[in-house]
């Protein structure tokens, strides 16, 4: 089963790094960028018989490690319920 | 030898740089600011250390569209030589002056220590006054200095005969505990095809005055100077 | 004045910190009940952290004058004069609180606030160390703070560009759910370009540079007071991130803006962001100040005047600016990519006015918000417990029955093993200045255009305090001054920070001001003043206190920056002294913490005039080129120092020493005392040695000889260690490395 | 409109970050993780016209900055073409 975390920073918390690429891109023509936040994606590929357990899985795995509860929110996509994963 | 330094915003190693050009070589120096796109009056462009942007999307990745950046290419077209050193060499990469990319060190840490450099090719414009299987010492500070590049990157980059530095050890032997960040082959430094271009992620600048450890770095300011004069390119300029 | 805002009501003062009284007297200096946004103020203001109001009428014993002092406590740092036209600018700062609750912010957030003192002041940052205590790393949740701190400390302090040059980090139970997280900075400025907080120049206008205002850090109390019900999860406030490429766009700007001549006075918005600068800077300059909200740049929507006034973002500065020069100082800004926004002037009146849009949302005179804030004088009590403490005789235990595996699990303690894993995650060379790297007594720098150095250093054994807070609080200045010494500097100047547990707990202010007043003794005797400090209270958790560190920075000079001396031993057959008293004590040791898994006892004494003396000769020696290396004994005795000067350098060498007998034999190893320094000696300077010894009068003897590949240690003619050094090296190397790795 | 950009390392890099938090989980007792590979993903607010022109910019942006060709793939996401964000 193939899945995605994301974590990024919660809303009001400072991002660094998305003002920065925001600025770049504005100075290479890129106007129309209103907002950018940078965040992370894990991907994953687990051995897990059902989804729903999974995902069960997958927030524990996000409440204790992959995020940190004081700067950033979580959010789990189950992307492909059977297959090996073919990213691009 | 006319020196210009850049600085982008983030750059720290700037200081450096020009402290050891202008007092301890006693070569001309100037700043040069990272929107000037003017470098008639330079022999050489250091793009030094620090963190441009602050190495937010990747390191040297938004310095590397910077206006000085875009100039160099009329630059180098114009006889001129370039040397970056740590972000310098990042950015270099970025901008396709050089191939391959720079990637966070294996350990995950940043590293600040000293390191030894096996000389691979002694031929160079930065390389001329060292033998070949020279062993340099010279401080790494980086987190993001892993050398990388595909299969067929590398080949040509040997065939050329581009790669100038590999790490080492103390002896010269090229092995895995002497390579502080993973980088692939151990490679340090490597040329643009015309040897006119040098990125490195270690710090000349930073060995360049015994009371601080060592001057190898001034080895290859040595070696450059010393072949402007050589070949005359000093002078038509 | 505006009437969105919740009723200010006794309760809701209690919420934000405040006495009843306080809340009295808040009335009285106003005149009326304080708007909901000025009792913010007050709540700030008269914190702990900005007003220090239970430890200020301990902090006057310091000693803060001298010749060469140019700015005392009361600024943003320190101001000691170097000679040639320069100044060196330090001061320290704890960020204990934040880094529990997010190591790697939190610590980050650290660095980021004490750089920002130091180039207010003008100063380029030069250095910075960093003072650490951790719970037991064997604690997995120990090792992601040590990781996130280390961390955290890394990436400002490189993505910024200052080398870090020392620091310590020690372990102990205690704080667990408490690490310690104090920051040291120092910085370079020619003396007639110094900075100060300052609002003068009526009229002039007031300036707002850096990031923008979130609802970073603002006052827990926001939340106690239960005023938003709607929208509450918005609007909690949030963990401040730190920016270092920021910082490192305003010290740029903030010191090309200062060079034009155009900046009156500048003062960073730290804790209490806002408020705190805009009370604070008239207050010193004895003006007022009026502030127009609107103006401020902002990163959220909604933000209400409360919340700009407290919020404490990072990277932002306010500018005093001369009226009519507005302009080139917004061009350095703009320059490096930053906004510099006119938000308020300088006034004549001695109040500080806010408005909303116009709006009046706050008037209050400033030297409410700062004279007039509360200062206390709370009880104190001696701990009955310390008797109990006291009565334990170390020699009551049996001795060790191995000696070698004694030493070497004291040079694995995690509190003594090499620190390498952190100090290589640091930058300690940009600048190219450091003539001495971490991983010695000292740091040293040299002062590019001179011949000078400055010689840095942290110390703070708190096991000595928690025995002894008065001895333990001087020890401290002792062994600073000692480690400065050592590495070939005179001591210039002491910056501290105080880390204690609740003032309210009478057992608490005891233990402080008896540090504080060993610190005072110390800094006196041995002629250091003290220029700036922080002291950082309430450091509990679950009812754990830490114990009690007061951890003293220090900077010294170096006439001649070729006197610098490193800890390790140079080259076989330079003879080993031991200069110092014989006097040590196994109470509070690191051999009965490791060994004896106990901190008890007595200290052994302080006799601050040898000590000044032991320092002297040392000095002189090393002055006069005799002194291949010099080490001081600290945690682990002569044993573990001479250990050390085998094994910490760039390569490892023997030794073989004689220790002179002073009872039992592991009092005579890993006994600890002041005022020892174990030094190396060329076989040619020997006899100069001697005779400069004899002219300073100080104890000291030859034990041995440097050289070979074993280190051996002798009691009476007795072998009593005999280890290949490569052996004692891989305890010191992997003793705190193995948890983290 | 409303776009995600996933940038992640090319399959065949070496990715020591999640190689670790792979290994920590482990330690963690989630025995299922078969991979892990840890990514960036920018979450974008523009103003633009029409969701396929935006697309043709944000791909852009990529080549141009966002990705680095010789170590990360890039993709575009149009996550919702007309509100303003409301990320969880
Ligand atoms: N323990 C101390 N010793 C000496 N001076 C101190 C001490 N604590 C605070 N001070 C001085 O009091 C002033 C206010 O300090 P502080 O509130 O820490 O500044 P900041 O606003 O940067 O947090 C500073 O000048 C500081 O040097
Ligand atoms: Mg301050």
């Amino acid at each position: 089963m193939r899945a995605r975390v994301f974590v990024r920073l919660k809303r009001g918390i400072l991002d660094p790094q998305g003002t920065a690429v925001k600025r770049a891109l504005e100075g290479l023509g890129y106007q129309e960028v209103r907002e950018l936040r940078v965040g992370k994606v894990l991907e994953l590929e687990l051995e897990a018989a059902e989804p729903v357990q999974a995902r069960g899985r997958l927030e524990e795995m996000c409440r204790r490690l992959l995020a940190n509860p004081v700067t950033e929110d979580f959010q789990v996509e189950i992307v492909d319920e059977g297959r090996r994963p073919n990213l691009p | 030898m006319r020196f210009g330094v850049v600085i982008f915003p983030g750059t720290w190693s700037d200081c450096d740089f020009h402290f050891v050009i202008g007092e301890v070589l006693h070569q001309p120096v100037k700043y040069v600011w990272h929107r000037d796109t003017d470098l008639s009056e330079y022999d050489c462009v250091i793009l030094p250390g620090g963190f441009s942007y602050g190495d937010y999307l990747r390191a040297g990745a938004i310095a590397g569209r910077s206006p000085v950046v875009e100039a160099l290419g009329d630059f180098l077209a114009g006889g001129g030589f370039v040397l970056g050193s740590c972000n310098g060499f990042q950015i270099l990469c970025e901008a396709k002056l050089l191939p391959g990319a720079l990637l966070r060190n294996e350990c995950l840490q940043y590293r600040c220590q000293s390191t030894f450099l096996f000389v691979e090719n002694a031929e160079t414009p930065f390389t001329r006054g060292l033998r070949p299987g020279q062993v340099l010492k010279m401080p790494i500070s980086h987190g993001e200095g892993k050398y990388y590049g595909d299969a067929e990157t590398l080949r040509i980059l040997r065939g050329r005969n581009q790669i100038v530095f590999r790490y080492c050890t103390e002896a010269g032997e090229i092995t895995k505990e002497a390579n502080p960040n993973g980088s692939v082959e151990n490679i340090a430094g490597i040329m643009n095809e015309e040897g006119t271009v040098l990125g490195l992620m270690p710090h000349p600048e930073r060995a360049a005055e015994s009371a601080l450890g060592g001057t190898d770095g001034l080895l290859l300011f040595h070696s450059l100077i010393g072949s402007l004069i050589e070949d005359g390119s000093f002078l038509k300029r | 004045m505006t009437g969105a805002e919740p009723k200010v009501t006794l309760d809701l003062a209690k919420a934000h910190g405040l006495t009843a009284e306080e809340y009295d007297r808040i009335i009285q200096l106003l005149g009326r009940e304080p708007t909901y946004t000025e009792l913010g103020l007050f709540s700030a203001l008269w914190s702990e952290h900005c007003a220090y109001k239970h430890s200020k009428v301990f902090l006057r014993q310091f000693p803060t004058k001298a010749p060469h002092v140019l700015q005392g406590p009361g600024e943003n740092a320190g101001i000691v004069d170097l000679g040639d036209g320069l100044a060196l600018v330090l001061k320290m700062e704890s960020h204990n609180h934040p880094s529990f609750i997010e190591p790697f912010q939190g610590a980050a957030t650290g660095v980021g606030g004490i750089l920002r003192d130091i180039f207010t002041m003008g100063a380029r940052p030069v250095a910075t160390l960093d003072s650490l205590r951790f719970g037991d790393p064997e604690d997995p949740k120990t090792r992601y703070l040590i990781g996130g701190v280390v961390s955290g400390i890394s990436w400002y302090n490189n993505c910024f560009g200052v080398p870090n040059v020392g620091g310590e980090v020690a372990f102990a139970p205690e704080y667990r759910g408490n690490p310690l997280v104090n920051v040291m900075c120092v910085g370079l400025v020619r003396k007639d370009r110094i900075f100060r907080a300052r609002a003068e120049g009526v009229g002039n206008p007031v300036l707002y540079v850096g990031a923008k205002t979130g609802r970073d850090g603002i006052h827990g109390a926001t939340m106690a007071s239960a005023v938003f019900e709607e929208g509450a999860e918005e609007r909690r406030p949030t963990v401040q991130v730190g920016d270092p490429f920021t910082e490192k766009l305003l010290l740029e700007a903030c010191l090309e803006a200062m060079a034009t001549g155009a900046v009156v006075g500048i003062q960073d918005m730290g804790a209490a962001g806002l408020a705190c600068c805009s009370a604070e800077m008239p207050s010193r300059a004895g003006t007022g100040m009026e502030v127009e909200l609107s103006r401020v740049p902002l990163r959220e929507t909604g933000m209400t005047p409360y919340e700009i006034m407290l919020s404490e973002s990072q990277e932002r500065m306010l500018l005093v600016v001369v009226r009519g020069r507005e302009g080139e100082v917004r061009k350095v800004f703009a320059k490096w990519d930053l906004e510099a926004v006119e938000v308020g002037r300088v006034t004549d009146d001695g109040e500080l006015r806010v408005r909303m849009d116009g709006q009046l949302v706050a008037q209050v005179p400033v030297r409410a918000l700062t004279d007039e804030a509360p200062v206390y004088e709370k009880p104190t009590a001696r701990p009955a417990w310390l008797d109990e403490l006291h009565a334990f005789d170390p020699l009551d235990l049996p001795p060790p029955a191995d000696y070698e595996q004694a030493l070497l699990a004291i040079l694995a303690a995690p509190t003594v093993a090499s620190k390498q894993w952190v100090y290589r995650q640091y930058d300690h060379q940009v600048g190219i200045n450091t003539l001495v790297l971490p991983g010695s007594d000292g740091g040293v720098l040299r002062i590019k255009g001179t011949r000078k150095a400055i010689a840095l250093t942290t110390d703070g054994n708190a096991r000595s305090v928690l025995l002894d807070p008065y001895q333990g609080g001087a020890l401290a200045v002792a062994e600073a001054a000692r480690n400065l010494a050592c590495s070939g500097a005179r001591p210039l100047a002491v910056t501290d920070c105080l880390n204690f547990g609740s003032p309210e707990r009478p057992e608490i202010l005891w233990q402080f001001s008896e540090a504080v007043r060993g610190i005072s003794e110390a800094c006196r005797r041995l002629e250091i003043p003290v220029v700036s400090g922080n002291v950082s209270f309430y450091n509990e958790t679950e009812g754990q206190v830490i114990l009690p560190t007061p951890i003293i920075g220090m900077a010294g000079l170096l006439e001649d920056a070729g006197w610098r001396t490193t800890q390790w031993f140079k080259g076989p057959g330079d003879r080993i002294a031991l200069i110092g008293p014989e006097a040590v004590s196994l109470g509070g040791s690191e051999y009965l913490a490791t060994c004896g898994r106990r901190v008890a006892g007595r200290l052994a004494p302080l006799d601050l005039t040898l000590e000044r003396e032991v320092q002297a000769a040392c000095r002189a020696a090393i002055e006069a080129g005799l002194v291949a290396s010099a080490h001081d004994c600290a945690e682990g005795g002569v044993a573990t120092a001479l250990a050390e000067a085998c094994m910490s350098g760039p390569g490892e060498i023997g030794a073989d020493v004689a220790l002179p007998s002073v009872g039992r034999l592991d009092l005579t190893l890993f006994g600890e005392g002041p005022s020892r320094i174990v030094v190396s000696i060329p076989p040619m300077a020997q006899r100069h040695f001697e005779g400069l010894m004899q002219e300073w009068q100080v104890p000291w003897r030859f034990i041995g000889t440097v050289g070979g590949d074993r280190f051996t240690l002798r009691v009476r003619g007795e072998v009593v260690v005999n280890l290949p050094v490569e052996r004692i090296a891989h305890a010191w190397r992997t003793g705190f490395e193995r948890y983290v790795a």
